[in-house]
């Protein structure tokens, strides 16, 4: 291993450029073991482009990656794992068709005399993933966890195997507070054993809370390096968005008397369990509970994509049979899902098409001209401050952020009565984050009835008239937002007691 | 194996003019026309040109309705047995003496109809298309043999208008080909329907939930290509003026299938382009058309279009991965 | 059930006879209802079965025969030499094999056989060429079958027994399939715009071949093989100069005569040709039914 | 278009005995046998039983080379060319006197060697597999005629102890069948290679970063399919005694990818069992038994065979779904 102190990675210089739009210019970055190196910037500033460079997952254009003192060359995925580099890239990477426990020890699995061990296998899984204080079944297939569950499969896995350096894109992104916890004690157990963690993250408290070092990037540029004590968040979100941002929670008068969204003894038979929510128009509810709890499942159910058992369901004192998408979406029932890349945009598709896709079908179109379509979606793209490198890219090609924008608009835009929203600003900067909260407040101002199903405690403050906790599928009990704090919201949400 | 979408490529793409995308496909065609009108002086002629074209017009036809399809992320592996029950009821239509409209559109209902249940069996039993449509295919080429009992059964020259005839120099079965490689062009770049193939054959979840009516635009997907189907059996019919055994079935499923896969149609959905295939259509008519009038030998034609067709799908590859 | 007659094939009134096709063709189908319908007048039963011109398949089928215990197999083979295992399996299981159109190199096997010699057809086409060519030097094109034998012989035929002044210049491969056929011959006449003959080798293709030559403007004449109504039509009018009547009932019909006559030991020659024969405007009445209804 | 894989489906199947996953496959199987055993009593006789496991016996080794191959993504449409290929040269190796064992060596060589063709093409020009192998089919189809100069070639009785022999009453061929499907099943499930080839196929990218060697995997399995397309071949001349036009080929091709789809491997890769397989190939080898058996009339057959694919396939999938 190396020396404390020194760097174990030196990465200088580092520029990417992709068909002549610049992601990263000179980049450097130095890694030191034992040490937190939280990367900042807004989205699409060029983060995961950097981290993927480290990883061996693309190819600089230009610079030099020195690895334990000696120069790298050129870095294949293959050629990174050896070095010691481990990687959680931003989008998920499970192979969704195995298990777990097969996911977890994959390109490693166990063999004696050249055959696969298979109980040795289910045997590692479990204490990988019990290292990690994560309940999850081995033998279940990756592809029916939920984004956080494989989250944290994706870490055990990365930190089973080891290496002196642990790359984490966004983590936390779409975790409870319980979740996000266990990471952060993994990360600093990891730290004291030596190994060097790259940590991004959009939640500046968090950051500033687990970094000792932290590196600001900007248009694809290093505005700001230095060490995590040597700054504060007034100052790192200057230096990310270039302003201050403020976001606060607006007192929202609006008449709160009428029913929008009702939701009536549901049961799924797996998750949830006789779950009664009522939604007033102009409210905005959230449901929270521990991290895999109903919350996470009501999307399915909701947007009619799957049919519970029992239960029923009223949009403005309407009722709406469950699992026909059609009806659900002439109530005015928006269900915006937190899982984008699997249920919410078509990667192939033009951002144009994405934000205008189910507007367009909503007003029964049937002619597509591009031009009329690019003027329709402008103003969304404004509003949402989709960035995008060239005019209009497969949505595919944005970064994490943006593609969350483009999701949100593209539901939004459409003139809802009621609406579902599940982690809305999943892995959005903190600007975005307030525009997006900007407009969450708008809906309700509006009298659209807004059921948030947030595991962000913070946004969860932010944004919510009333909060249900659920427990086992069940709702426990009911607050208002101004007769609780951040903290008990927090230990409800890690499934302990309140008073 | 899985292709990613990979960024580069499609961020240029946009950039570059439309149509360079198959600047490989097109490179090798054109160096198959050069080369050929250098070793032959009959393949530039006006005749031989138009006889090419017309060759291709059936093909043509069944490449636009499974161009359309596999966008979608479907497949139809029995349009050549589509076909061939065609042209078999549409001959023994005429045998037995009905009329020429009353035969066209019963054998074309019938074409959809067979389309339609295709449609219904991938969409409501979610059996893989290529799986299901593999069994019709088979099923569909036994009927053929059994509506025509084996025999040729000839149609004299009802249908020679069509299958002979001209307009302006150009033949009407081509005019037919291109009237519908145009329309579904038009569907596939001008139509909410057509854009909604694309979604559907991106991310079938998404675009359902996304209010897209995928089950009704999966059956009108198959009834399409079922009717394209129909319409090909007729233009078929009316070229050879009888069906007999062996009339389309696999071997001109295959044609097109290839053609549409040349033309960089992705067989997981979501991506396709008419005039990919139309340059595919025209690459397997033109490297037949060679072939027999540069005389070569028949074991080295097939390897002859075994050949072309790695290379064009190589270097239409490479020629766009280069940028 | 009916497999109780297989049985006893012993008695002669219950005789069953496996024919293994070779193809769906209009040939096999022809060939087919007369193998059943001379069976039923002799009153023995026919059990059939298609090979789909794989090889494999007719030697599964061969199988599927042995174990139902016919009395005598006959078989359009897709594959002559293939057959040789076949036979080894149908003899060790006391079956005899009786074969149509052609025939393996070593016979002793074989319980008999009835042959059409297809290069002798080729070569009566190539006369009617010769005859109606005289000395002028002439370019004739051949519109083969699908390469293989069959194909083959008749091609070689038809070639070899041209005279010096008919030159072939285009010899492409149709397939035995209408489409194909007529496609190669729109090629061919663009290529070779003086060609004066064309030897087509059915007459599914030759129809295929007259609507491209038509459309071409070009007046080829076609020579062909079959005999069917259809082609004997085209001949009255005009359309084919000359077919050979190589008749798919004639050889049904004989074979299954001769597989029962053999079976019983009774007189009937072991290689029996069939009957080919020029067909032209003026022998049309000469032409021995090709398909029965 | 795609299916998700809906979560309690999954989850469920696990608790299932294994196989029961093609519960659907196995009761239409069944069913046919239990309706051809009563319908006639050759059918169950051992003779015929062990007629129609040597006439599967063939296509059970290709389609068991595909189902590995499938899985991990990828596709081989070139197998039954391949075979031809084989075929052809082993043939005219016999003729030219050579000896068993060279012959035999040489032919399985070459086919790896047009395996790794394909794995080449596939793997470094990243055109799709089923474009890349339909285009390598066409080209080996005529290769095949050509070596064998569109005549039988017979090898007289050379390789009759592995067309006809038995041993203990297996017919040889069922032995070496039986051999590479254990062989193929043991690898899938207790090797890391064939872990790794479901991990390539579920998602190339990650299983790329996790450290497998991608490219290497992806050409030792185009080689492997390509080494049984070999055996297959030789196999197949063992109990043809001659290879003529038509051996293997298109049709051989379309019935192992019938089987392997049937038998649940899915054309996406991630997903595909040995046993799945081999029903698959039993179920298509039992019907055309069947058919003859019954002496259902040869139109009828095709119509026949289709529609029990179809209800195998549909019936496979709703069998699944109850769970
Ligand atoms: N493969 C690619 N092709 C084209 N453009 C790309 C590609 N990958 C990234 N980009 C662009 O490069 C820029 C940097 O993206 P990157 O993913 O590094 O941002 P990020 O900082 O991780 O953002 P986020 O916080 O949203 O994840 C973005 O504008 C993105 O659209
Ligand atoms: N399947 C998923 N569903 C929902 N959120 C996801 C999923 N996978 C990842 N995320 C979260 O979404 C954010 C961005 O993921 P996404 O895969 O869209 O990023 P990306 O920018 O395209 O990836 P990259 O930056 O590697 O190019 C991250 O915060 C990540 O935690
Ligand atoms: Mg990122
Ligand atoms: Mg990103």
């Amino acid at each position: 291993m190396t020396a404390p102190g020194t760097e174990v990675v030196r990465a200088r210089g580092i520029s990417k450029s992709f068909g002549g739009a610049v992601a990263l210019r000179d980049v450097s970055l130095d890694l030191i073991p034992g040490e937190v190196h939280a990367l900042m910037g807004m989205n699409g500033a060029g983060k995961s482009t950097l981290v993927r460079i480290l990883s061996g997952a693309q190819n600089a254009d230009d610079g030099v990656l020195e690895i334990g003192g000696t120069a790298a060359g050129p870095m294949t995925a293959r050629k990174a794992r050896k070095l010691g580099i481990a990687t959680v890239p931003q989008r998920r990477e499970l192979v969704m068709t195995l298990t777990v426990a097969e996911n977890i020890m994959l390109g490693d699995l166990p063999t004696r005399t050249s055959l696969v061990r298979w109980n040795l296998i289910g045997k590692l899984a479990r204490q990988a993933l019990r290292d990690l204080g994560i309940d999850v079944d081995v033998n279940a297939l990756a592809g029916d966890l939920t984004v956080a569950e494989q989250t944290m499969v994706e870490v055990a896995r990365e930190v089973r195997r080891g290496g002196r350096v642990l790359i984490l894109d966004e983590p936390t992104a779409c975790l409870g507070a319980e979740a996000a916890a266990q990471i952060h004690a993994l990360v600093r157990r990891l730290c004291e054993s030596g190994v060097a963690v790259v940590f991004i993250s959009h939640h500046i408290s968090e950051v500033l809370a687990l970094a000792d070092r932290i590196t600001v990037l900007r248009d694809g540029r290093v505005v700001w390096s230095g060490l995590a004590k040597e700054t504060d968040e007034t100052d790192l979100v200057r230096s990310m968005v270039g302003r201050d941002v403020v976001s606060t929670r607006p007192s929202r008068k609006s008449d709160k008397s009428v029913t929008g969204l009702k939701i009536e003894s549901l049961a799924d038979g797996r998750f949830i369990e006789n779950l009664t929510v009522e939604v007033r128009k102009g409210e905005v509810v959230a449901v929270l509970g521990p991290a895999g709890d109903a919350q996470s499942r009501l999307f399915d159910l909701l947007s009619g994509r799957r049919r519970p058992e029992r239960g029923h369901l009223e949009v403005a004192g309407k009722r709406i049979p469950f699992g026909k998408v059609a009806r659900s979406l002439d109530s005015g029932l928006r269900c915006v899902t937190g899982d984008r890349r699997r249920l919410g945009l078509i990667p192939e598709l033009t951002v144009d098409e994405n934000l205008m896709l189910a507007r367009d079908r909503l007003d029964r179109r049937r002619l597509h001209r591009r031009d009329r379509l690019a003027r329709r979606a402008a103003p969304l793209r404004d509003d949402y401050r989709v960035v995008t490198l060239s005019p209009n890219p497969p949505v595919g090609l944005l970064s994490g952020g943006n593609q969350q924008k483009v999701l949100l608009a593209k539901w939004l835009g459409t003139e809802p009565v009621a609406c579902l929203l599940e982690d809305p600003t999943n892995g959005v900067d903190i600007a975005a984050m307030a525009d997006i909260h900007t407009l969450v407040d708008a809906l309700a101002t509006n009298g659209v009835a807004v059921l948030l199903a947030s595991s962000d405690a913070d946004e969860v403050m932010r944004l919510a008239d009333r909060v249900v906790v659920v427990r086992d599928g069940r709702a426990i009990a009911e607050y208002d937002i101004d007769r609780i704090t951040r903290d008990e919201l927090v230990a409800v949400a890690l499934g302990g007691a309140i008073s | 194996m899985t292709t990613t979408l990979t960024a580069p490529v499609a961020t240029r793409r946009r950039v570059l003019p439309r149509g360079f995308a198959h600047g490989g496909l097109l490179l090798v065609l054109v160096a198959i026309v050069v080369f050929a009108g250098l070793r032959t002086d009959s393949f530039l002629s006006t005749n031989n040109l138009l006889n090419v074209l017309r060759q291709v017009s059936v093909v043509a036809v069944i490449a636009a309705g499974l161009t359309l399809l596999m966008t979608a992320g479907g497949m139809d592996f029995s349009m050549g047995g589509n076909v061939a029950v065609t042209t078999a009821v549409a001959a023994q239509m005429f045998a037995h003496g009905q009329s020429i409209w009353l035969t066209i559109v019963a054998a074309i209902l019938l074409a959809t109809v067979i389309g339609l249940v295709n449609g219904v069996v991938v969409t409501f039993t979610g059996v893989a298309p290529f799986v299901a449509t593999l069994a019709t295919a088979t099923l569909l080429d036994g009927v053929a043999l059994l509506v025509i009992n084996g025999l040729s059964v000839s149609i004299d020259d009802q249908l020679s208008p069509l299958g002979i005839g001209k307009t302006f120099g150009l033949p009407h079965l081509l005019i037919v080909a291109i009237v519908v490689l145009a329309v579904i062009a038009f569907v596939m770049r001008y139509t909410t329907f057509g854009r909604d193939a694309f979604a559907i054959g991106g991310n079938e979840d998404v675009a359902r939930l996304s209010g897209i009516n995928v089950s009704r635009d999966k059956l009108l997907l198959y009834g399409l290509a079922g009717a394209l189907s129909g319409l090909a059996g007729i233009m078929l019919l009316a070229r050879l003026g009888a069906s007999s055994p062996g009339t389309g079935g696999l071997q001109l499923q295959l044609t097109a299938v290839a053609a549409v896969v040349i033309g960089g149609t992705s067989l997981a959905g979501g991506k396709g382009t008419v005039l990919g295939t139309v340059l595919g259509v025209l690459l397997l008519g033109v490297v037949a058309n060679v072939l027999n009038l540069l005389q070569i030998n028949s074991y080295y034609q097939q390897i002859s279009v075994g050949a072309v067709l790695l290379i064009a799908a190589i270097a239409n590859l490479l020629q766009r991965r280069r940028h | 059930s009916d497999d109780s007659a297989a049985g006893s094939s012993t008695e002669k009134k219950s005789v069953t006879l496996g024919f293994v096709n070779g193809a769906t063709t209009e040939f096999h189908t022809c060939l087919q209802k007369a193998i059943e319908s001379e069976a039923s007048t002799e009153g023995a039963k026919v059990i059939t079965a298609n090979s789909k011109q794989d090889p494999a398949a007719e030697l599964s089928n061969i199988e599927d025969m042995i174990s139902r215990n016919v009395s005598a197999l006959i078989v359009q083979t897709v594959n002559v030499d293939a057959l040789k295992n076949d036979i080894a399996k149908a003899k060790s299981a006391n079956i005899p094999i009786f074969m149509t159109s052609v025939i393996t190199s070593d016979t002793t096997d074989i319980l008999g056989a009835v042959v059409v010699d297809l290069k002798a057809l080729g070569a009566l086409d190539a006369g009617w060429i010769a005859k109606d060519a005289g000395s002028a030097e002439v370019e004739a094109g051949v519109i083969a079958g699908a390469p293989g034998a069959a194909s083959d012989l008749m091609s070689a035929g038809f070639t070899g027994a041209l005279p010096a002044n008919v030159k072939v210049v285009a010899n492409q491969p149709g397939m035995f399939n209408r489409a194909k056929a007529q496609d190669v011959a729109e090629n061919m006449i663009q290529a070779h715009p003086d060609l004066k003959y064309a030897f087509v080798a059915n007459e599914d293709m030759a129809f295929g071949a007259y609507q491209a030559f038509q459309a071409a403007g070009k007046d080829v004449k076609i020579v062909t093989a079959n005999g069917t109504d259809a082609g004997l039509a085209a001949v009255k009018d005009g359309k084919f100069s000359a077919t050979v009547a190589n008749s798919a009932t004639d050889i049904g019909q004989l074979a299954v005569k001769n597989t029962l006559t053999l079976l019983n030991e009774g007189q009937a020659d072991k290689i029996a040709n069939i009957k080919i024969s020029l067909i032209t405007k003026d022998n049309l009445s000469e032409a021995p039914k090709y398909c029965l209804a």
